[in-house]
C-alpha cells in the first residue's frame, strides 16, 4: 500500500472539526481511499485534539504513527507530534500561534488568520487558509475544495462561497510557492463507487435498515453519534428516539417496547452499561429481544471518556446474575458495524434474548471510505411471531419447546394474552416456585443456545494457511490487525490473521484456529487480555504471546509489530 | 350471570387473607369491565412487590417487570402502540423508592398511561421495612430507631411537576376506587392514583381501621376545584386525622406519543422498515466525487 | 456420622418459624450438632414452605435427602414430601388439616389446634403442641423445650409459659403413646461449648468485628438478614446503617463513607448487585476499599427471589467495565462467613480495592452449630493510611509506587488535602488525557493484583492425597461436598475434595490439584458451570465431569452421588 | 495581598472562555474565605459534567465521583464525619436526570450538606443535549423537534420535599451568589442552591443577557416571608419574563446524623471496634445447654 498521513491538531473549538470535514470530503472525492480518526479531550473548547488522515492507494482501515504533514493550529501540536514526522515531512504552522518562526526544512509559515483578513475576509476563515494550505501538498489547483465550499456555504450566501474560495487559494500558493509540487500516492483506479461513513453513523443506519421502530438512551460519549443520528431521522424512518432521564429508564423502555412488538435498541457506553444490566438479564428471563450497542471506552468507571478500549468484554460476558442465553457481535469497520446491527437484531428476534454490540471509541469516531452499503443485503428475520388472532385461548407465552424459542404474541394483536415475567414463571408466564417447573424453564431458555452457538459467526481469516504466526483479534482492532499482516507478509513472514466479530459464543471454527499451527499472539486493547481470557475459557488455551494497549489510544500496525519484535511478550 | 371479562382468575393468589390488595384487584376488575374494553386492549405493566403480583390474578396481556421499573416499561409499551390501554402497577416502594426518578420523569413526559400504586406504607414483599412513604417513628427492622425521615407525598410531588391527572384512594372504599380508576383511564395523560392499601401483616399502625376513620372523599367539599393548583398542592399536604381522597389535580396537557412524529401513521409495532428513508439516508454517504 | 432429620412443612404464617426457633435451641442445647435449613416462598402468607432439621453427633454442615419425621402443618407436606421418608419414618399431621385421618405405619394424627384448646389455651399454642409432638420422638421429658418457653416466654407472663408446657405435653403426649421411645444418634461427648448461628448473622458479625462503621442498603432477600443485624446493633457497635432510597445510592454513599475513612459495606443481591457495579468500578478507579456482599439467588433476573444458586460468579469477575484490581472471597459455611467478612475489609484496606463476598440463600438463612466465634483472632489491619497532619502539603493520594498502593489520607485530620476522582487522574488526583500518564496510573493500579495474587487463600483440601477422583465446588456447596467425599471414602473410593473460598484471583496452589492426579468433576449450583469457566480459564484446564443443580434448591451429598453414579455427567 | 486560603488553583480548566462555571468557581471561592473554615475541613463531592470539573480548580478535599451519583456520596461522607463542611455540586442533568431520585430522597433525609447545582439548562460536556431544565421547545441533537416535557422546577420539588434551605442564584451576580452559598452552608440541614449558569457555547436560548434581563432579587419585595411555605411554592412557579432568585424557603429540621445514635460520640471514622458490644452480640449465639 502506498499511503500519505496528515495531522492536523489544535485546540478544541478551533476550527479543527471543519477543517477535518473539508479533507474528508475532498480527499474522498478526489478517488483515493481514506481513514481518519479523531483524538479528543473530555471538554468542549481548548486543550489538544487532533485528527489524523490516511490516504492511500488501497482500501485503508488503520492509520500509521509517522505522518507526512502535520499542521499546527496550536503550539502542542508541534511540540507533542514533531517527532512522529517521517523523513522529508513537511509541518504547516501558524507563527502567531507557535510564537515564533521555524526555520527548518519542511517548516512552513501560514498565519491562517492573517491570511484570511489579507483577503478581506473574517477571522473564521482561517480553516479556509489552513484547508488550502494543505491541498497544494494533495492536489494542482484548488477546483476540488472549491466544489466543497459551494455544497457547503452555497445557503449562506455567494459573498461566503467566494471568501472562502480566495482565502483557500492564498493558503495554496503560499505552501506552493514554500514547497512546490509533492508526489502522492497513485489514485486507484476503477474503485467503484465508495461511501465516506464513520462507524456511529453506520450503526444507527444498520439499525434502521433492519426496521427498529424505538431506541431510548441517555447521551454517553461515545454512543451519542448512534442516538442522535436515529433522533435526526425519526420521522425519516419512523422510529421514535426517547431521550432517557437515565440508562435504567433507557434499557426498561427499550425493553417494554420491545415486548410490545416494535424492534428496540438502546447505545451506550460503560457506567451506562453497568445501569442497565438488570434489565438486559430481565429482557433474557422475560425472553424479549433487545438489542445494546455497548460503546466501550477506557475504564474502570468514567475513565477517559473520549478515548478508546476494548475493556468491557468480560463485562459484557458476565452482564448480568445468573445464566441466560445471549450473543456479543464484535463489529471490526464500518461495514460490519452496518450488516451485524441487522444481524443483532436478526439473532434478538430469532431467539428472543439480548444481543450486545461491542463498539468502541475508535470504531465510533473513525471516518473510512467503503463500497456502497447495501441495505437490499439486510434481512429481517422476526423469529417466531404468532397474532394474537390465531393464538387461541390456550396460548402460552413460553410454551416447552426443544429449541427453547416458544411464539412470541403482540400484545393487542387479537383475543389471545400474553403474559411474561422477570421472576421464575411457568408456560403461561406466570409465577412459579417449583423445582421442577424451574428446571424445566431453565433447560427451555437455556436450549436457545445450541442454536446461537451454531450460527454463530465464523472469524474472518486472512493471510498463510499454514502460518508460523497467527495473530488474534476482535472488534474494532481489524484493521491494525490485516495490515500487520500484510505487513508481515511483505517481509516474507508465514502469518495469519484472525478476526473474530462474534465474540460470544464463539464460533467451533476457532478451534481449528487455536490448535493449528503457529505461535499465537491475541492482539487487544485492554490491560489484562479480555479476549484471551475468553479463548482460554472455552477451549482450555493459552496463547504463546500478546500485544496488548490499554493507553486509550487505538492499536495500529506500528505499535503492533513493535511489540512483536520487541518479543516481550512472547511467552 | 355471564362471566365477567375481567374476571379475577381463580389462580390462587400469594396474599395474606384480609389484605388490602384484594378490594384493589376487585375494584381494578370492575372498573374495566365498565370501560368497554376487552382484555388484549390491556396491558399491565407491573413491578416487583406484593402489589406487583396483581396482574396475574387479572385477564389482560401482563408485563410483571423489575422492581421500580414499571414506568419505563410501561412507557416504552406506550409509544409503539397508542392503541394499548397501559397500567403501571406496583407498590410504594417500588414506585417512590426504587422508582423515584421514572416518577419524576413520567409526569414530566405525560406518557398517557394510569399508574396505580398500592400504598400501604411499608415494604412487604421484604417483610416490613419502611417505604418512603411509612410515617415518621414507624419501627421496622432496617429502622429500630424509627424512621426518622419526612414521609413523602406522591401527590404534592405529581402537583408540583404538573402530572396530569393526581388522585388518592382507599382499598377499604370500593365504589370510590373504581370510579377513580375510570377517571384515571379515561383522562388522556399521565395519571396517578394512589391507593391507600392496608398490609395486614406489617403494618400495624396504618390498619384498615385508622384509614377508614379518616378518610374522606373530596368531593364533600364542593368547593373543591382540582383545577386550582395551588389549594391541591395544599390539600395534598393533609394526612393524619383527616385524610383526603379523590381526585386533587386535573390539567390537560400534550401527551407525550403526540410529541414525536413518527408515530403520525399509526402505532409503530404495525410499521415496517421504512425502505425510501433509510435508502435516502445511504445514498447521503456516497462519495460524489 | 450418625444423624436424625427431621422436617416441618406448611404455610407461611402458620408458626413454621416459631416451631422451628425452639427446635433450634432445644436441639442445640441438648447437645447434639445440628444444621437446619428453610425453604421458603416468595410470598408472606400461604404458600408451602418448610424447614428441615438434621441433628448429629459429628459436626453436620449439610441436609440429607430423605428424613426421619415430617411433621404436616399443611396438606401439601404429606402430599410432596412423603416419599421422602426414610424406611421406619414418622408422620406426625393434623387431621383437621389432611381432611382425614391415615392409618398407616408411622402416622400419627395429632390435631394441633385442638390439643392446644383442649388445655383451656388459645389457638396459637398450637405451635407447642407441634413442639411438645416432635420432641417425644428426641427425648424422654419436656424439660428441654420448658426451659425455652420460661425464656421466650416470661416477658410474656408466667400463664403464657405455663399454657404453652401444658400444650407441649399434650403434643408430647399424644406421639409417646403411639410410638413409643426413638432411638436417636448419641449426643457427642466432649463437643465443648457451641454457637448456633445462621450465614446471614454470622457475615454481620464478622463486619462488626472488623469494625465496620458504616452500612447502606435496600432490602432484597437473601441479604436483608445481614442489613437488618447490622441496622439492631447501631447504638451498640456504633455504626451506622441507613436504608437507601435504592441500590445505587447504597453503594455511592458506601463509598463516600468510606472515601472519608471509615470501614463501610453493602449487602444486596442478584438486581440489586447489577445496580451497584458502576459505583463498584468508581471505588475501584478511585482506589477507595469497599465490601459488598452479594447475597445469590437464582436468576437471571428476579428468578426466584427466596432460594439459592451460585449464579452470579461470572458476574462478579466481570463486575464493571474495564480492568481494575478486585477481590471476590466465597464463605463456605458459618466460621468462614465470619472470619472472611474481617478478611475482606483487611483486603480493601489494604490495596485500597473493592471485595466482593459471595453468599447465597442457602449459607445465609441455614442454621448451624459450630465451635464459638472468637472476635480475638480477627486483625484489623486498615493499610497504609496518613493522616492529615503527617502527609504535608506535597502529599499525592495517588503517588506511583511499586506495589500499586499509595498511602491514603483521611479528609479533615489535618492540614493536607486529598482529591479523588473516577475519571482518569494524575498522582494528585486531578483529570488528565495523556497516554503516559494514563498507562502510569493503569500500571500502579493493576499492579495491587500481585499482591493481591500472592496472599490469595488457598483451597481448603479433604481426603486423600493420591485420589482417583477430585470434587471441586466453591461457596456453601462446601458441607455438602466434604461429606460426599467423607461417604465416597467410607465405601473406599480414593476422594480429594476440594473448597475454594477465594474465587477471584485463585491461589496458584490450585494448579497443582487441578495438574494432580485423580478425574476431576466441579460441582455447583448454577447451569452454566461458572467456577469450571474460571477455572478453565485462568489455568487453561478442563475437568472430566461436572455436577450441576439450577433448581433454585440447594446441593447436598445425596444429589451429587446420585448424578456421580449416573456418571452422564463424566466426559 | 495575603493568598487566599480557598484560592482557586492555577491549573487550567477545561472550560470554555465566558462559561457561566467561572462566575460560580469564583464566587464558591470568596463565600469560603469568609466562613472561618480551612480548606482541609472542607470535602467538595462532585458528579460528572462540565460543572463536576469545579472542585479541581479550588483548593479542599475532593471527591469526583459518578455522573449523578454526588448526593448519595456526599451523604455517606458527611454521616461518618459530621466535622467535614461538605459539598455536593454537580450539573443540572447530573442532579435532575441521572440523579433525581437522590435528589428526592436526600431532601427528606435532610442530611447537613449544601448542593449546588450549576443550572445550564443543557447537558454542556456531552455537547448540548436537552437536560430536564431545558426550556419547552429547546432544539438539540436527541430533541430534533424541541424539547416536548415541562421543564423540572428543582425549587417547587425542593419546597415540597421540604427540604430545609431552597435557594436560587445567578452565576452573573456575584455578591448575590457569595451570600447565598454563605447561607447556604450556614444552614443546618440540606440546602440546595440552584444557579443559572450560561452555557455559552451549547445554550444560546438562555445566555447571559436573557438570565440578566430577567432576574430579580426575592429581597426587592419586603414582604416575601422564606418560612411561608405555600407562597414559596407558587414564587417557585416563577419563570419566563421575571425570575426570582434569592432564598425560597427556608425551615429547620431534624438532620439525619442527630437521627443516628451511633454518631452519639464523636465522629464514626474516629471510632474503632466496639470490642465489648461485638463480645456481647458473639456471647448471645452461645448455645446455652
Ligand atoms: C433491584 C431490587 N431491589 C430490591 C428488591 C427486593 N424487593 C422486592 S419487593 C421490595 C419492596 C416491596 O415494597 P413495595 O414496593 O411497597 O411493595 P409491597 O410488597 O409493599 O406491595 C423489595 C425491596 C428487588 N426485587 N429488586
Ligand atoms: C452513567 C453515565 N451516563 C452518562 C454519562 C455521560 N455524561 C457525562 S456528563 C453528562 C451530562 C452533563 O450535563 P450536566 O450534568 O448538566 O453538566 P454540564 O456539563 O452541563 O455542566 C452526561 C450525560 C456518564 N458520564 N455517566
Ligand atoms: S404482606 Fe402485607 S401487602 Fe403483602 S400480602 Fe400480606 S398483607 Fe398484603
Ligand atoms: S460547554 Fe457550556 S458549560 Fe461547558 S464549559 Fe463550555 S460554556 Fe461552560
Ligand atoms: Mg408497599
Ligand atoms: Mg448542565
Amino acid at each position: 500500500m502506498n499511503s500519505f498521513s496528515i495531522k492536523i491538531g489544535g485546540e478544541a473549538g478551533q476550527g479543527l472539526v471543519s477543517v477535518g470535514n473539508i479533507l474528508l470530503q475532498a480527499i474522498s472525492q478526489e478517488g483515493w481511499y481514506l481513514f481518519s480518526h479523531r483524538d479528543y479531550e473530555s471538554r468542549i473548547r481548548g486543550g489538544h485534539n487532533f485528527t489524523q488522515f490516511r490516504l492511500a492507494d488501497e482500501p485503508v482501515h488503520t492509520l500509521e504513527e509517522a505522518v507526512d504533514v502535520l499542521v499546527a493550529l496550536d503550539k502542542a501540536t508541534i511540540d507533542r507530534h514533531r517527532q512522529e514526522l517521517k523523513e522529508d515531512g513537511v509541518v504547516i504552522y501558524d507563527p502567531s500561534v507557535q510564537g515564533e518562526t521555524i526555520d527548518e526544512p519542511g517548516f512552513v509559515a501560514v498565519p491562517f488568520v492573517e491570511v484570511a483578513q489579507d483577503q478581506g475576509q473574517p477571522k473564521v476563515m482561517a480553516n479556509a487558509a489552513a484547508a488550502g494550505a494543505i491541498w497544494s501538498l494533495l492536489g494542482d489547483d484548488l477546483e476540488r475544495v472549491n466544489g466543497i465550499f459551494a455544497a457547503m456555504f452555497s445557503r449562506k450566501g455567494e459573498d461566503i462561497v467566494e471568501g472562502n474560495k480566495k482565502v483557500a487559494q492564498a493558503g495554496f500558493d503560499r505552501v506552493r510557492d514554500a514547497l512546490g509540487h509533492r508526489d502522492m500516492p497513485p489514485k486507484p483506479a476503477n474503485a467503484g463507487p465508495q461511501y465516506l461513513i464513520a462507524g456511529n453513523p453506520a450503526l444507527a443506519s444498520g439499525a434502521l435498515a433492519a426496521g427498529v421502530k424505538f431506541m431510548s438512551a441517555y447521551p454517553m460519549t461515545p454512543s451519542t453519534g448512534v442516538t442522535e443520528f436515529i433522533a435526526a431521522n425519526g420521522r425519516r424512518c419512523s422510529v421514535i428516539m426517547e431521550q432517557a432521564e437515565d440508562e435504567i429508564a433507557a434499557m426498561n423502555m427499550v425493553v417494554g417496547a420491545s415486548y410490545a412488538g416494535a424492534r428496540a435498541m438502546t447505545a451506550t457506553s460503560g457506567g451506562g452499561f453497568s445501569l442497565m444490566t438488570e434489565a438486559i438479564g430481565m429482557a433474557a428471563s422475560a425472553e424479549v429481544p433487545v438489542v445494546v450497542i455497548d460503546a466501550q471506552r477506557p475504564g474502570p468507571s468514567t475513565g477517559l471518556p473520549t478515548r478508546t478500549e476494548q475493556g468491557d468484554l468480560l463485562y459484557g460476558f458476565g452482564t448480568a446474575s445468573g445464566d441466560f442465553p445471549k450473543a456479543i457481535l464484535a463489529p471490526g469497520d464500518v461495514q460490519e458495524a452496518f450488516y451485524l446491527m441487522g444481524h443483532a437484531f436478526n439473532l434478538a428476534d430469532k431467539y428472543q434474548m439480548p444481543v450486545i454490540v461491542m463498539s468502541d471509541q475508535h470504531l465510533a469516531d473513525s471516518y473510512e471510505t467503503t463500497i456502497p452499503l447495501d441495505m437490499d443485503k439486510v434481512i429481517v428475520d422476526r423469529g417466531e411471531i404468532v397474532s394474537g388472532d390465531e393464538a387461541g385461548p390456550d396460548y402460552k407465552r413460553f410454551a416447552l419447546t426443544e429449541s427453547g424459542v416458544s411464539p412470541r404474541l403482540v400484545p393487542g394483536s387479537g383475543p389471545a394474552l400474553t403474559v411474561a415475567a422477570g421472576d421464575e414463571h411457568d408456560e403461561e408466564g406466570h409465577l412459579v416456585e417449583s423445582a421442577e417447573a424451574r428446571r424445566a424453564m431453565m433447560d427451555k431458555r437455556m436450549a436457545k443456545m445450541k442454536g446461537v452457538a451454531e450460527e454463530a459467526l465464523p472469524p474472518v481469516l486472512v493471510g498463510d494457511d499454514e502460518p508460523e504466526l497467527v495473530l488474534i483479534s476482535w472488534g474494532s482492532t481489524k484493521g491494525a490487525l490485516f495490515e500487520t499482516v500484510d505487513k508481515l507478509q511483505e517481509k516474507g513472514q508465514k502469518v495469519k490473521g484472525v478476526h473474530i466479530k462474534q465474540v460470544y459464543p464463539f464460533s467451533q471454527d476457532l478451534e481449528a484456529v487455536l490448535q493449528g499451527p503457529g505461535k499465537k499472539v491475541v492482539v487487544e486493547s485492554n490491560y489484562v487480555g479480555q479476549l484471551e481470557k475468553l479463548l482460554g475459557m472455552e477451549f482450555a488455551w493459552k496463547p504463546d504471546g500478546c500485544v496488548r494497549r490499554y493507553d486509550g489510544r487505538p492499536l495500529n500496525p506500528d505499535y503492533i509489530l513493535r511489540e512483536l519484535e520487541g518479543g516481550g511478550h512472547l511467552g | 350471570m355471564a362471566d365477567k371479562l375481567f374476571q379475577t382468575t381463580p389462580r390462587e393468589t400469594a396474599w395474606c387473607p384480609g389484605c388490602g390488595n384484594f378490594g384493589i384487584l376487585n375494584a381494578l376488575s370492575d372498573a374495566l369491565e365498565e370501560l368497554s374494553l376487552e382484555p388484549h386492549d390491556v396491558l399491565f405493566v407491573s413491578g416487583i412487590g406484593q402489589a406487583g403480583k396483581t396482574p396475574h390474578y387479572i385477564k389482560g396481556n401482563v408485563f410483571n417487570t423489575l422492581h421500580g421499573r414499571t414506568l419505563p416499561a410501561a412507557t416504552g409499551a406506550k409509544l409503539v402502540n397508542p392503541e394499548l390501554t397501559v397500567f403501571a402497577i406496583g407498590g410504594d416502594g417500588d414506585g417512590y423508592a426504587e422508582g423515584g426518578n421514572h416518577l419524576l420523569h413520567a409526569m414530566r413526559k405525560n406518557v398517557n398511561i394510569t399508574y396505580l400504586v398500592h400504598d400501604n406504607q411499608v415494604f412487604g414483599l421484604t417483610k416490613g421495612q419502611a417505604s418512603p412513604r411509612s410515617d415518621q417513628g414507624f419501627v421496622t427492622g432496617t429502622t429500630p430507631q424509627g424512621v426518622s425521615l419526612e414521609s413523602f407525598s406522591p401527590l404534592a410531588t405529581a402537583i408540583t411537576l404538573n402530572a396530569g391527572f393526581v388522585a388518592r384512594s382507599f382499598s377499604g372504599n370500593k365504589s370510590h376506587l373504581v370510579e377513580t380508576i375510570q377517571a384515571a383511564v379515561n383522562h388522556e395523560g399521565f395519571s396517578i392514583v394512589d391507593i391507600l392499601q392496608p398490609c395486614v401483616t406489617f403494618n400495624k399502625i396504618n390498619t384498615f381501621q385508622w384509614y377508614r376513620s379518616r378518610v374522606y372523599d373530596l368531593k364533600d367539599d364542593e368547593n373543591y376545584d382540582p383545577s386550582n393548583r395551588t389549594a391541591a398542592w395544599e390539600k395534598a399536604q393533609q394526612w393524619g386525622d383527616r385524610i383526603p381522597i379523590g381526585v386533587f389535580y386535573k390539567v390537560d396537557r400534550a401527551t407525550l406519543d403526540e410529541a414525536h412524529p413518527a408515530s403520525a401513521n399509526g402505532p409503530l409495532v404495525k410499521q415496517g422498515v421504512e425502505y425510501d428513508g433509510v435508502k435516502e439516508i445511504l445514498d447521503g454517504f456516497a462519495v460524489n466525487g
